[in-house]
């Protein structure tokens, strides 16, 4: 074992790095992915990573709130994708297999 | 195991919520179970839900100024007279608007108690975010708004850019949301706590040595995104015009109006209650923001040829106006920026709602109508309904005798209270800008010559309901423009918020 | 030494002031509640009102007491409690014949000029505007007056849009969107000051008279002040170089339009300078003056020169404005008690002149549906008394002595002499280039042989004739015996001064003779001098 | 009988108002009559103040009539006031005297014309502002007749307005007096700042007890005489009196010859006292711009063929002479050929009248000739005040030229010497006009095709209502002399008259060569005259000597056109170029501004690209930004 | 040991992470979002939230993914998305920006204040700890819904029934013809 390995368990920094580089994974996927339903997982996983890091804290304070703000955000997440979807469904209804990009006439 | 402490509740306190919770609940059921019920009765029940509860918050807003201001459930709401002023203005909207939509919906064949029962539901999410005085807390009110105001803006089926509307703002609403969510957390881990109170209390006691409050600042960073997103302030904008465009015309009213209103009540208290003591480091960002807004705002809005885009463009410039207001209240000891900020919401709320009705009667059947060229010629077809507008319009443009112009001054006062000069000034200037916009729309209705094809459009239909709204925004621009004495009071009153 | 000294004291049980604000405003709704279908109940309707007002102006000339330079006729009551704003209207004599000028004016205006079309709202913004006009001119407390200053926009935008001519438009919009970014430096600088006041008055307040009378700005603020309220009323008057909206709205508006907006529009910007820029901070004014008596001068030049090229008649006068508005700033600016008393005499005196001189191109343009000077021609000949009617008027215009522009002129230039001197050497060019411009524009119209398109022009009416008449006879009487005005002006104006001595050390009075001579340059640097200690004391203070 | 001064410009007054409203119902010829009795009443109230003067002690002869408060405000207090002493009567007598008899003229030279009672309230009006000028106790009621005048003569210069010559010659008038009312209002400035005051008592009162210093007693005379060369037509302001002859021939001899021109002369008169305060210099120019014009317009004279611009330019010439007896300090010598040149000057323009009348309104001296037989009174009276202008003695241009040439002397011997040859040139143009019109064959018949209408072309003698102003002046030209003969200290009648105002006289320059020598020069002056006259008979009566008529001197030395080029040229470029600026550049700016915020709403528009994913991008920009900002308040600072 | 779960985990959610960002079906992306979700469950329990894990495991990985997934199958929407091609040329610049601009100023702000965190006096304190044996951890949970979080837990109702509704009124075919009435 190399000394860094052993020395290392890891600490509440490690979950919030972890969590802040998951978060900007799914921002970068909400900009780069044009499908809508794909750009909403990409939002679940930034959510997912607020959530990782509310659970790392409460740990590291000692406050289970902490935890029940994930529970929360859990339902929050539910709801969000089921109107989410069900948007994405009356859109794709009318035009299948649009991207986020085709539906764009709204601008300027 | 030990038994679970229940807190206390204050029901009177939560009364308000409960009965527009109730309203929202018997439209739902017995709606959802009844045939469709006769003309104008979903409104009106609504209606009927709503004066109930301002008369409870009128009741509070009284007990308040007795006892003072408490918070309730366990410190999760604040019943204070900021939030009160917020309820109030809320409910009112949430009546007018729902007057407005009754014809609409008629009229576009979208008919039923949903949009009334999403209105007051989305209602009691604004009213919590008002009211919240803990971060999770007021997410949830957020995204219970939130998430009606997609499926609002979503839900004309008939016009593709409604639907578009609903998904940009849904699709921008999560990010924002998500960049919000992550700002409370990384000021959960700074403070431990969600409270805002709490939060507050522990950053007056605490001193942070050099980098040890970087955590709490990028949280601030963030949650500033959150909020900056729902009020729509630049560079947060975006998704503004565009989902102002395509909602259904009364699903925009209520988004300028009681979404602005719950969104800046939410930032004042996450501000001054629980990062007063950081005003310093976000008082520049508002600062910036807010000139940004008007100043942005005012300029795009002269580019548009869509007036329901031009009033979303405007919203923005009026945003930067609250803005100013915000930033005035990050003064240490000041006294005229929340109730500035307040008064103008409360003033703007009305004012939009009026506005947006009548673009909802001039959009004709199908809602699409909503370009200038469809205001031509209104004047000769409806004059009162072209005066009632231009009305409106001088009002946003801030001239004397209306609201708008009170609602501007106690801006430009509280950032003249501030020496925050450069302010004011842009902000008049770009005020100026904006004032392109609203005559452009009224050289449509009053200037402009028929052209071929007018006189084939679909004529303008007002109905009863909407002329009441109508009515009543037009008769409270002016009165409050005349006198405005006792609303500024109200909002002084405000200034005692929990802290 | 308070201006308010004597005038609250007058024991009024009727509110005249706020009546004259008052009755056209009502005057305008009930316009609004008459049947289109009878037109001549409109107009009698809003006849009435404005002949009403026109009345109760003319009694409050009468019922002035000469002598006493305070307000007079106060009104005082609290409006907007919480924010220090009040309902405080008074007329001293620097306001009060801009009121009757503005009352006496728009009953002829609205008899004069015939709208067309729409004629019921018409009515109802003429009204309006009236209320609006009068309600600046009277007008004590800083707020008020600002509402009262903006809101006279949205009428005037209205009458030029809607009856208006071929650029109307545009020519509305622009004239709405300049002035109002003056007004928007003007609430900035409105909200400063009473607050900055705040502090020496022990609360806020907007009242002028307390502003005025209790508050004392250090130098740098009251600079600044000072110029957020003088771009507003430098683009309303307007002074060089911001004065482009002005052709291009009087030459759009229509003729009750434009003769308003001549009339008395205007003076709402030299009537500012004089009652909000040097009364409240005569430091700044006397500091600034320089720059104002420049571009004052500059404008009556340019706005000559400009009018000498025109080829639109309606153009050419509004650009006479111009130049004539320049020689107000000039007289303001010079601080003495000739310029400034001759400088509101000219408010009066080119609201009676230049409006009758619109009604005059008005007439033109009804008859000919033209108002390019190259279409008329020999109207003389075929319509001499309608050409003798415009040749009264236009010489009082070009300031011939014994009509009423002289007056004014005159008392300015007298007055800046002393204090302005090279100044006025190089403003009075601009009586040379009045005559160019005005005389050569009757030739071309007036003089020659018609040809058949004028022709056929029609002599004076009755009814235009006697709507001309007041003004002719205004200008006659003005002319020749300004005395009675000059003794209701000339008291306030000496407060006012005596408080700009007091407070800079300037020089004001043209009284001291035995140094007048040509070496006029030493005495402004004395003048320099002093008021730069002056600022040193209030920097200190 | 002072006291009612006030009435010698109310009654022209109450003509015009009367006219004004009763014109058209008067018709021809009451109004004509009307106007002439006004005038000729206010002729009457003069005579009698005249008289009142004379029987006072000369110390009272000054008395100020208020009206009443004209202009009261702050140290300017002025009052509309009449100042009767007399060099106010002086000017009155001969303005109502010569008025009147203008008045009656023109009833039979406007015989016919439709406009006949407007002409009539014009020149009422004229009267009226005349005597508001001469009789004023102040600058500014001066002013006020002095810009009515100037008003007067552009309505009456215009009369024929559907003539564009004659509109364009009364603008020109008007506007060119105008640049000199500058100078009279910079002077009245200036007299106002100095004095405090703006009554001639006052300032000549303060000028006296050395209240206004040096330099601005030279700065007032010069002002002044700005504004004199404006309205007495010198150089370089002459240009609109020769095209003021557009107007009605009784116009150019009453407003053009006698009265209104000579205002310029009045005034420098009236502040006498002033000018002596100045720095000697400033009279030495008054006297050589006089003497330059005098000189300067008698050349042109001599080119001319129109038998008004011969006398027009004349006119100027003799101004010319007056401001060098002002310039000279002979302001009683100035006065005196005003008075007899108003005699002398109006009679030849009425005859000259009465020839256009005759010859139904032909001027061009080319197509007259031999008229004298055809028009004996006209010719007759003509002649005679040829005589008195050339400066034949006894008649009374003689005496008063002579006086200001012995004073010019006096001041230096060059402005002698050029007056010396003004006077030889003015003989000689007289003389010519003389001969052309009335003597020689007879050139009209050659042209009677060109009459059109009057099949049978036949001068005729005028009517007796015109005849009798002749006489009348002709008579006066005569024995005007006789006011001031230079023999005998006794004979110097209005020197003393005058003494009040100008105590200026000829003990002043006793002791002088000119002094001593005074009647040599009155033969040198003699001689002269009769030189230019025999000069000119031998060109165009005998023939003898080819006539010098050069295109130079007819063009008036191309001064006229070259200031016409300049105005239609580069000035009117340069105003050009003012409007041009103000449409492109001043509100160009304005423009420029709306189109910059469009274009700025129109860039920023393409940021909103509809597109969620743009939106979203940006939105993360602006996080990166504020993280960025706060990173920085945090950790940085 | 801690340190293996750790890292196993990170990349199991890293993989997933990455995976949904970069896989072109749709199908592919949401089956990477479940491996994503299991390593935070994972995580989850490593850091005591035992009851947050297994709800993680049902309601996220389960329900949530199953709803895409039978979305992207109702609408048939899984052909490829070609993420090779960028239309708008600046939005991967932008999102690279974006994407280290904030990883790496969250991540250098969480360091900068790694030792301040824990100071904090929340608001459960009153609370044993996460660790302690008196109370299982979701007792606690439980405990703290209903008491500081009693609120938030109501709206949850309202934010449900606003959902349900909302799904309702979006997806409910449009009646051809005059509407219901």
């Amino acid at each position: 074992m190399n000394p860094l390995l052993s020395a290392a368990t890891p600490t509440t920094t490690w979950y919030l790095v972890l969590a802040a580089v998951l978060f900007g994974i799914g921002a970068v996927g909400v900009l780069v992915r044009r499908n809508p339903l794909v750009m909403f997982m990409c939002i679940e996983l930034m959510l997912n990573a607020v959530n990782l890091s509310f659970v790392a804290l409460a740990k590291r304070l000692g406050d289970i709130g902490g935890q029940t703000t994930v529970f929360f955000v859990m339902v929050v997440a539910a709801a969000e994708v089921v109107v989410g979807l069900g948007i994405i469904v009356s859109i794709m209804r009318r035009r299948p297999g649009a991207t986020a990009d085709d539906i764009a006439a709204l601008k300027g | 195991m030990p038994p679970i402490d229940y807190p206390a509740i204050d029901w009177l306190a939560v009364s308000p919520m409960i009965v527009v919770l109730v309203g929202a609940l018997v439209l739902l059921v017995v709606g959802s179970l009844t045939r469709m019920w006769p003309r104008s009765l979903y409104a009106l029940v609504t209606v009927a839900v709503v004066v109930p509860a301002v008369i409870l918050e009128m009741v509070l807003w009284n007990r308040v100024g007795h006892e003072g201001p408490v918070s309730i459930v366990d410190d999760a709401l604040s019943i204070d007279r900021l939030t009160l002023f917020a309820w109030i203005g809320i409910t009112v909207a949430v009546g007018l608007v729902a007057l407005s939509t009754s014809e609409y919906l008629r009229r576009e064949e979208l008919d039923g108690p949903e949009t009334y029962a999403m209105y007051l539901a989305a209602a009691i999410g604004a009213m919590v975010m008002a009211s919240a005085n803990d971060f999770v807390v007021m997410f949830l009110g957020l995204e219970t708004l939130s998430i009606a105001l997609y499926v609002l803006a979503a839900s004309h089926r008939r016009r593709a850019e409604s639907q578009e509307s609903g998904l940009k703002y849904f699709v921008l609403g999560g990010f924002a949301s998500a960049f919000f969510l992550y700002g409370i957390a990384l000021l959960y881990g700074s403070t431990g706590t969600t409270n805002l109170s709490g939060m507050g209390e522990f950053l007056r006691g605490q001193v942070f040595l050099d980098g040890d409050d970087a955590m709490l600042l990028a949280g601030l960073a963030l949650l500033l995104v959150g909020l900056g997103f729902k009020i729509a302030a630049v560079p947060f904008h975006f998704w503004t015009p565009d989902v102002y465009q395509g909602a259904p015309t009364p699903t925009t009213s209520f988004m300028a109006s009681i979404g602005k209103f719950a969104a800046f009540a939410a930032m004042l208290r996450v501000l001054l209650v629980a990062l007063p003591t950081r005003a310093d480091d976000w008082r520049p960002v508002v600062w910036v923001m807010a000139i940004a807004s008007v100043v942005i705002g005012s300029i795009l809005a002269v580019a548009q040829t869509d007036v329901k885009r031009m009033l979303a463009y405007s919203s923005i410039s009026h945003a930067g106006f609250i803005l100013i207001g915000v930033e005035a209240a990050g003064h240490s000891g000041d006294t005229a920026g929340l109730p500035s900020a307040l008064l103008y919401l409360m003033l703007y709320s009305v004012l939009v709602v009026g506005t947006f009705t009548v673009i909802s009667l001039v959009s004709r059947t199908g809602d699409g109508r909503t370009d200038l060229a469809s205001f031509r010629g209104l004047s000769k077809e409806r004059p009162a309904l072209a005066l009632a507008m231009t009305v409106f319009l001088f009002a946003q443009a801030g001239m004397p005798v209306t609201s708008g112009f009170i609602a501007k001054f106690g801006v430009i006062k509280a950032a003249a209270d501030n020496q925050s000069y450069a302010v004011a000034i842009v902000a008049m200037v770009a005020s100026v800008i904006a004032a392109v916009l609203y005559l452009r729309i009224m050289i449509s209705m009053w200037l402009s010559d028929a052209e071929t094809g007018d006189e084939t459009r679909e004529k303008v239909a007002v109905p009863f309901t909407s002329a009441i709204v109508i009515l009543a925004a037009v008769i409270f621009t002016i009165v409050a423009g005349v006198f405005p004495g006792w609303l500024i009071d109200a909002s002084r009153d405000a200034l005692a918020v929990v802290r | 030494m308070s201006l308010l000294a004597s005038g609250t004291g007058e024991a009024l049980s009727f509110p005249i002031l706020t009546a004259l604000v008052l009755v056209p405003l009502i005057g305008a709704i009930a316009t609004l509640f008459t049947t289109a279908r009878r037109p001549e109940i409109t107009k009698m309707v809003a006849l009435f009102s404005s002949v009403v007002t026109g009345g109760m102006s003319l009694w409050l000339l009468a019922s002035f007491e000469t002598g006493d330079a305070g307000f007079q006729f106060v009104s005082k009551h609290e409006w907007i409690q919480s924010w220090g704003i009040g309902w405080h209207l008074g007329v001293d004599g620097i306001s009060l014949f801009l009121v009757v000028l503005t009352g006496v004016l728009f009953p002829l205006a609205i008899v004069g000029c015939d709208p067309h079309h729409d004629e019921k709202p018409y009515l109802a913004w003429i009204l309006m505007l009236e209320a609006g006009v009068m309600g600046s001119f009277l007008s004590l407390d800083l707020v008020l007056f600002f509402l009262f200053f903006e809101i006279v926009l949205v009428p005037m935008y209205f009458l030029i849009g809607r009856w208006g001519y071929d650029q109307r438009v545009y020519a509305a919009t622009k004239f709405f969107l300049y002035t109002m970014v003056g007004s928007a430096f003007m609430l900035v600088g409105i909200v400063t000051t009473a607050l900055l006041a705040s502090d020496q008055l022990g609360g806020v307040t907007f009242d002028l008279v307390e502003i005025a009378e209790g508050a004392n700005f250090a130098a740098s603020t009251g600079r600044w002040l000072f110029f957020a309220f003088a771009i507003a009323f430098a683009v309303k008057v307007p002074l060089f170089p911001l004065h482009t909206w002005l052709p291009d709205a009087h030459t759009q508006a229509p003729t009750a339009g434009s003769v308003i907006l001549a009339g008395v529009l205007l003076k709402l910007g030299t009537y500012g300078l004089v009652r909000f820029g040097v009364y409240l901070f005569p430091e700044a004014a006397v500091w600034s003056r320089e720059l104002f008596l420049t571009l004052a001068v500059i404008g009556i030049l340019w706005g000559a020169i400009a009018a000498t090229m025109q080829t639109d008649l309606k153009r050419l006068v509004a650009y006479s404005s111009v130049a004539h508005l320049g020689f107000i700033v000039l007289g303001t600016f010079a601080f003495t008690t000739e310029a400034i008393s001759g400088g509101v005499m000219q408010m009066v005196n080119h609201g009676v002149s230049t409006g009758a001189l619109f009604l005059l191109v008005g007439m033109i343009y009804e008859r000919r549906h033209t108002r390019a000077i190259a279409e008329l021609k020999g109207l003389q000949k075929v319509a001499p008394i309608f050409a003798a009617a415009f040749m009264v008027v236009m010489l009082s215009s070009i300031g011939v002595p014994g009509l009423n522009g002289f007056v004014g002129e005159f008392l300015v230039l007298i007055g800046s002499f002393s204090t302005a001197r090279w100044w006025v050497v190089i403003g009075t060019v601009g009586v040379i280039l009045a005559a160019l411009y005005l005389l050569w524009a009757y030739q071309r119209v007036f003089h020659g042989e018609p040809d058949e398109a004028n022709s056929s022009f029609r002599e004076l009416r009755l009814r235009e004739g006697a709507v001309l008449l007041p003004f002719i006879g205004l200008i006659v009487f003005c002319g020749l015996y300004p005395k009675p005005m000059l003794d209701r002006i000339e008291p306030s104006v000496k407060v006012l001064l005596e408080r700009v001595e007091e407070r800079t050390g300037f020089q004001t009075s043209t009284g001291d003779h035995s140094h007048g001579d040509m070496h006029g340059d030493s005495d402004d640097e004395s003048h320099g001098e002093s008021h730069d200690e002056s600022d040193n004391e209030k920097g200190e203070g | 009988m002072l006291d009612l001064i006030w009435l010698v410009p109310a009654l022209p007054l109450a003509g015009f108002v009367i006219i004004l409203l009763f014109g058209r119902l008067l018709g021809e010829p009451k109004a004509g009559f009307l106007a002439t009795a006004m005038v000729g009443g206010s002729f009457a109230v003069t005579a009698g103040v005249f008289f009142d003067l004379l029987s006072r002690p000369e110390a009272e002869r000054a008395h100020v009539e208020k009206l009443f408060t004209w202009m009261p405000v702050g140290s300017l207090q002025v009052d509309l006031a009449f100042l009767a002493d007399p060099l106010s009567i002086t000017m009155a007598l001969f303005v109502t005297g010569i008025g009147s008899l203008i008045h009656l003229y023109a009833i039979g030279y406007m015989h016919g014309d439709p406009k006949f009672s407007k002409f009539f309230l014009y020149l009422n009006l004229f009267v009226f502002s005349m005597l508001m000028l001469v009789l004023g106790e102040n600058l500014l009621v001066t002013f006020l007749g002095w810009e009515g005048v100037g008003a007067c003569s552009y309505f009456l210069i215009s009369f024929w307005h559907t003539r564009e010559s004659a509109a364009t010659a009364g603008k020109k008038a008007f506007v060119t007096n105008r640049v000199g009312d500058w100078g009279v209002m910079m002077a009245m400035f200036l007299a106002f700042g100095a004095a405090g005051t703006l009554s001639y008592s006052g300032i000549n009162h303060a000028a006296e007890e050395g209240i206004i210093s040096g330099v601005t007693a030279t700065a007032i005379g010069l002002m002044l005489f700005v504004g004199a060369a404006g309205k007495s037509a010198q150089l370089p302001l002459y240009v609109w009196l020769p095209d003021a002859m557009e107007g009605p021939t009784p116009v150019s001899a009453l407003i053009h010859a006698a009265t209104m021109v000579t205002a310029g002369v009045f005034l420098m008169t009236r502040v006498n006292p002033v000018l002596e305060v100045a720095y000697d210099w400033a009279p030495t120019i008054i006297a050589i711009v006089g003497v330059a014009t005098a000189l300067f317009a008698a050349t042109i004279a001599v080119a001319q063929n129109d038998i008004k611009k011969v006398l027009a330019y004349s006119t100027v010439s003799q101004l010319g002479f007056m401001f060098l007896a002002v310039g000279s300090g002979a302001y009683v010598a100035a006065i005196f050929h005003m008075v007899t040149h108003a005699f002398f000057k109006a009679l030849l323009f009425l005859g000259s009248g009465s020839v256009i009348h005759g010859m139904h309104h032909e001027q061009d001296m080319r197509k007259m000739g031999a008229l004298r037989v055809l028009m004996p009174v006209t010719a007759f009276t003509f002649i005679i005040g040829w005589l008195a202008i050339a400066g034949v003695p006894p008649f009374a241009g003689f005496w008063s030229k002579d006086e200001i040439l012995l004073y010019a002397f006096a001041e230096s011997p060059i402005l002698y010497a050029v007056g010396m040859v003004t006077a030889l040139l003015t003989a000689y143009y007289m003389t010519r006009q003389v001969i052309m019109v009335f003597f020689g064959e007879a050139r009209w018949n050659d042209h009677s095709e060109e009459h059109g209408a009057h099949g049978d072309f036949k001068p005729h003698e005028s009517p007796v209502v015109m005849l009798i102003p002749l006489v009348v002046l002709a008579g006066l030209s005569v024995v005007g002399g006789a006011m001031q003969l230079p023999f005998s200290k006794d004979l110097h009648f209005l020197e003393e008259w005058l003494h009040p105002v100008v105590e200026f006289g000829e003990a002043d320059i006793k002791g002088t060569w000119a002094y001593d020598n005074k009647y040599v020069l009155l033969g040198v002056a003699v001689v002269v005259a009769l030189v230019g006259i025999a000069v000119s008979v031998a060109v165009y009566a005998r023939k003898k000597i080819a006539a010098v008529e050069p295109k130079l001197l007819a063009d008036g030395w191309y001064y006229d056109s070259a200031i016409a080029r300049f105005m239609g040229g580069p000035g009117r470029k340069a105003f050009d170029g003012v409007a041009w600026v103000d449409r492109n550049v001043v509100d160009g700016a304005v423009n420029g501004v709306g189109r910059v915020v469009q274009v700025a709403g129109g860039t920023l528009r393409r940021g909103q690209t509809g597109a969620v994913r743009n939106y979203a991008a940006f939105i993360g920009v602006a996080v990166v930004a504020l993280l960025v900002w706060f990173f920085v308040r945090g950790v940085v600072l | 040991m801690e340190l293996v779960v750790f890292v196993l985990a990170a990349a199991m959610i890293l993989v997933g992470a990455i995976g949904v960002i970069v896989r072109s079906n749709p199908v592919h992306a949401a089956l990477s979002l479940v491996l994503t979700l299991f390593g935070i469950a994972v995580l989850f329990v490593a850091q005591e939230a035992h009851f947050l894990a297994a709800v993680q495991v049902i309601v996220y990985a389960g329900a949530i993914v199953v709803l895409f997934l039978f979305v992207i199958m109702l609408l048939g929407v899984d052909r490829t998305e070609d993420i090779k091609i960028e239309p708008f040329r600046v939005q991967r610049p932008l999102a690279a920006v974006v994407g280290l601009g904030v990883v790496g100023l969250v991540v250098a702000s969480v360091s900068a204040s790694r030792d301040a965190i824990g100071t904090g006096t929340g608001a459960g304190l009153d609370i044993p700890t996460v660790t302690g044996d008196n109370d299982s951890n979701i007792r606690q949970i439980a405990r703290s819904v209903f008491t500081d979080y009693v609120a938030a837990f109501e709206l949850t109702s309202v934010l449900l029934v606003v959902a349900v509704v909302g799904t309702v009124m979006l997806t409910r075919r449009i009646k051809s013809g005059k509407g219901r009435s």
